[in-house]
């Protein structure tokens, strides 16, 4: 089998899961007969059927709220919302409800749900398409929150998700869809949840990113001996990696799309701040969004962190 | 071609027995003597364990309390128009469900006092924890539902939600998938004409909210919701109508909530005493209690026993409540997740709690 | 007592002229001739400037484009019944509203270029951005419409979105709420069939969305969406009656998207070229024109000196479109709030952005 | 006048913008003939008519979308959501819209909002009455976010806040309500926004707190010399003033009820890691609740954090 995108990982390890386990149900928006807005879910309705990749009403709140009935009556449902920007309707029932439910019955229920969505900036679409709100749900108590930066990890990753006895909310970057491709094995792997990986080693400088992120921080470090984390599960967070890297490197730089104010970064910094203080040799710096919203195409490009900005913060960890 | 009239929809009201016990037995279900003896001392029950519960509030024993009185018409009749296997999502305010459904009363107080322990059903019972934002566990009933259609299974979900909940987008959304999913589900709409201080009439310009059922192409009724037998006769009808895969229904039952709308509250800053003493005439016990006697099945001395067992139970769920250990701090973090994250290890030994 | 009928409700359908141009003069609203020549026109520099923006789209000179063709006259006709003061609240798919409200084209074109300026609606030109989180706007509308009422501001707000959005939790609260306060605010259902691949028999079980209005007390019509007169007629009416202070109003145009959902989507994957063939008959300028003809209003000639105009004056606003400086990149953080923040000031600097 | 409580500093605010602007309305359950389950909208309704202040049915999503047009339109609504575990419904309103409204349109349209709501710990309520969210909307660009930690403060922060021109969340810790209380001036004064206030001034640890935090974190102080920071306005938050202690001190403490993953503790900590490690003389600690939700009443107490938590922390900055 030849080089796949995440596009078609994801297919595969929905496909897959599907086929393993009739209780596995996959709910969205334009799932079915369209194959997803891009295509992620392409073939499973006519393979599965329509009551079990099923076409939902326009009803964000509605479908997650269901899928937590749902994954307390013991179906696993993974929900597809359409674009992250539309994830916030569902908000309440997240952290009201999914990620409350077994803390609140002391294990009685619960409700491992997956909720999948494509995040991230980079595709020049319209407004709101291009949110990174993964903060919010990192923020949120009982739930997991996933992000796969390439075609393995992104089969791996969905396959322990589904899988996973608690609430998990599966960001897909819609900019890395299509735009890496790589081996990814047939057979029924998993990536565990919960676990960094050292995505190249290195001595000088602790980069934790994501997603896009993490391309772009590879890319930007050429001439910098850089030991670049795959963050993967950002909640919860290896902790341990991170700490374990920095306490080489005395450096840390974080990366990503969101604004800078209380996104992730900050959590990963103030753990360092925390518990490494003693082996920093340079600020914590950031490299993030500014403190306003994604714009529109036009200006898309200057939001985005992007390989100078991310060298600059290099240097001056370097250089401090 | 002008204005053609496209649909016509009624909306039907369902009484059977009326305020003075008269009841109409073409509508009476088929229920026999000691089923209607049983039905009354089920009332008695979740009517006491409701008034132990105000005076133990008062006695700083349990924290605030949303009492049912007036209520147990409609949550013990359509309560009973379930089956074991079936499950129920509950508002914070359906004592007479729980109570009818047999969940321990002890649990009960003791989640009132503040322990999530009360919480955690008694396996094999399908009762979801009282859903404290209202309106919000709606969906989650169209999904169960959903999941017992998809398995195959002959069962049935029902949620119970207030007036005030109806004004939420989930109960928009929950019916709407309802309907289009047929998922076998019973919207029971507890309208007690109150949401702490909102009057009905200004909760929506809709005269009934049973109506809102033809929005989704899901059938609806109101029924009189002091009347139990009204209650369980729709609920009944509804129930056998998911089962059969014939989709949900949506049942306003027209009630009143005599008492404040918790101990928090005090409802006569917002509403005058006439009103709710008009209604304290038509509450259900009144009603069912005239029924009985009607029907020979009634005398003083059966309802003194029947209240003096009840007593009984109650106090003894009570004591198992108070003498029940005290939660462990280690709890709080240890429910969280499936398994301790390193973060909540981390915390657990910093915090003491690690035993 | 039993099942006693407490309600009833009855659905209209509107159809003033016919897909043969067939009319119904007793219900044809009184415009003079020239109005329907001007609304013609309307029509044909509304499909011009849709036509021109797909084509720019496959071009590469705008991005993604949600095309309204089919959709002129629910569009234009509601937009029309409308006034100068009045507030408006589109979806993304509200070019003909935009356009017969006298929006400047260039600035729909700089909009779907990616330029947030497109949206800087001209002063005293009271349209909202397009709202892209489906539904979401509806509650801005009920507010708005609130805030004309708390002012004594005899003005009405109109909202329009799809059979997808009347799916949402923000409709049924929105208008809950517009019934609730009596607000003056048209709820314009542009039904079209389809919110992307999901046919409208999969979006509520409901045979119709207008019979939703009857759950909030609320006047609800349907009316055929592909009649110019008939959408304009209704939505006339309703505005009439919201600014008489007689409150909120929902219209379902039954119409048709006749193109793919967007740029970015091919309709072909799930659904058949018959069906919309069928709605290509029944598409609105046809019968318009019919009309027109059987009015003794139109020629060929006439038809053809319009389509001129509006190709001309479609190109002198995408010219200006196009000629329009870069957005400054400062802008990304400027309009965020009010003032800059310290956070800001720094980042500007940091950026290089400042000026 | 005698001392007041902030439940009273709160209506004398209101009371006063209403009768200041005949454009300022106030909307919210209960909040008329009740006057608000907490009693702070008490007499008003009877002062200012029942169309100035609004009884609404139960529906946070829509009274909040709602505001966002009245706003727009140029009224002044002043939204109150009974608890903050209710505002989650209203959460896309606010960060889809309200937030954005003035970027997506340059500046032709505006949302001037105020919502406010009682939040936090203490109080011994049912489940969802005691949330501490306010690092949700500290990572919303466009919106303001402010907490008053007394009545002098209460009353002139929410007269700015209501006469901001962008979005602003009001937190009211509802443990403070009644449990202070202060002499508050009669006249019309405001508290600027964004501004952070020196609460005690210290030479050895900067202590940065708000609402009940604050005066916990004080009352935990003794015996150490500690610059207590309140903050005020969590977001756009005061950078220069906490900069400029954590310069002097070198040792920085944050405290608040709200988890400690992602919660506006990881901002502050990261600020200071990013603009002022070489100052530091000490890891920067977070005293915040643990990774759990909020605990029903028997429990409350263990959750929160305390002075012997907050203690450690000071301690443990001063030892190293
Ligand atoms: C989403 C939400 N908003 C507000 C509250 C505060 N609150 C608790 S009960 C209640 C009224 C509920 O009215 P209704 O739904 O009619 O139920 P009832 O209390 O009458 O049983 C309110 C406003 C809440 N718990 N949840
Ligand atoms: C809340 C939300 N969910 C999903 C989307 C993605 N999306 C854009 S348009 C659309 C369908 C909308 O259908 P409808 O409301 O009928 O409007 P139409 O496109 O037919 O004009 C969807 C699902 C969105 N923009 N917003
Ligand atoms: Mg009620
Ligand atoms: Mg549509």
């Amino acid at each position: 089998m030849g080089k796949i995108t995440i596009v078609q990982a994801i297919n595969m390890a929905l496909s897959e899961e599907l086929a393993r386990d009739k209780d596995v149900v996959i709910l969205g928006e334009d799932i079915g007969k369209d194959g997803g807005v891009f295509r992620v879910t392409e073939g499973l309705a006519e393979k599965f059927g329509p009551e079990r990749v099923v076409d939902t009403p326009l009803s964000e709140l509605g479908i997650i709220g269901a899928s937590i009935g749902m994954a307390a009556y013991g179906i696993k449902p993974v929900v597809e919302i359409q674009f992250m920007g539309f994830i916030y309707a569902g908000l309440e029932q997240i952290f009201s409800h999914a990620s409350r439910l077994r803390s609140r019955t002391r294990g009685r229920f619960t409700a491992p749900i997956v909720v999948r969505t494509p995040y991230g900036i980079g595709i020049k679409p319209p407004e709101l398409h291009s949110e990174s709100a993964e903060a919010f749900f990192c923020h949120m108590p009982g739930v997991k929150v996933v992000v796969p930066s390439t075609p393995y990890h992104a089969k791996g990753l969905l396959k322990s998700a589904i899988r996973d006895p608690d609430p998990v909310i599966f960001l897909e970057p819609s900019r890395l869809y299509r735009s890496i491709k790589a081996e990814v094995p047939e057979d029924d792997y998993t990536v565990p949840l919960g676990k960094a990986e050292v995505y190249q080693e290195g001595n000088d400088i602790t980069v934790v990113a994501w997603g896009t992120m993490l391309h772009r921080a590879a890319e930007a470090a050429e001439g910098f001996d850089c030991e670049i984390i795959d963050l993967m599960t950002l909640k919860p967070m290896d902790e341990e990696a991170i700490l374990k890297s920095v306490k080489k490197t005395g450096r840390l730089v974080v990366v990503h799309e969101a604004t800078k104010n209380c996104g992730l970064g900050a959590e990963i910094a103030a753990l360092v701040a925390g518990e490494a203080m003693e082996h920093l040799k340079a600020p914590i710096l950031r490299v993030a969004g500014p403190e306003a919203v994604v714009p529109m195409a036009r200006l898309e490009d200057y939001y985005m962190p992007d390989k100078e900005r991310i060298r600059k913060a290099y240097e001056k960890v370097m250089l401090y | 071609m002008p204005k053609d009239v496209i649909e016509r929809f009624e909306l039907e009201f369902l009484q059977i027995i009326n305020e003075q016990g008269v009841f109409d037995s073409a509508l009476l279900p088929p229920f026999k003597d000691p089923d209607f003896k049983k039905i009354f001392e089920t009332m008695v029950l979740v009517r006491t364990f409701n008034q132990r519960a105000l005076s133990l509030q008062r006695e700083g024993r349990i924290g605030t309390y949303a009492s049912i009185l007036g209520q147990e018409a409609s949550q013990i009749g359509s309560a009973l128009a379930l089956e074991d296997g079936d499950w129920i999502f509950p508002s914070f305010r359906e004592s007479g469900v729980f109570i009818s459904r047999g969940y321990p009363m002890w649990m009960l107080y003791r989640y009132w006092m503040g322990d999530e322990r009360g919480m955690k059903a008694p396996e094999g019972m399908n009762i979801f924890p009282m859903s404290v934002p209202v309106g919000t566990h709606l969906p989650h009933a169209t999904g169960a539902a959903f999941a017992m259609k998809h398995r195959g299974d002959k069962k049935v979900a029902a949620v119970y939600f207030g007036d005030g909940g109806s004004s939420r987008g989930d109960f928009h959304e929950a019916l709407n998938l309802a309907g289009v999913f047929k998922a076998p589900v019973i919207f029971l709409l507890q309208n007690n004409q109150w949401a702490i201080s909102v009057p009905r009439a200004r909760q929506s310009a809709a005269k009934t909210l049973a109506q809102r059922a033809f929005g989704y192409g899901v059938p609806g009724i109101q029924v009189d919701g002091n009347d139990l037998m009204a209650v369980y006769s729709a609920t009944k009808e509804a129930v056998d109508r998911a089962r059969r895969g014939d989709g949900p229904t949506l049942i306003e039952c027209y009630t009143y909530r005599l008492d404040d709308h918790t101990t928090s509250d005090d409802a006569s800053r917002y509403r005058n005493k006439e009103d709710v003493e008009e209604w304290r005439k038509k509450e259900p016990m009144i009603r069912f209690r005239l029924f009985l006697e009607k029907k020979g099945l009634w005398t003083k001395e059966y309802e003194e026993d029947v209240l003096r067992k009840a007593l009984e139970a109650v106090d003894r769920e009570i004591e198992a409540a108070e003498k029940y250990p005290a939660p462990d701090p280690a709890d709080i973090i240890r429910y969280t997740n499936s398994e301790l994250t390193q973060t909540q290890k981390r915390e657990l030994e910093e915090l003491g709690w690690e035993k």
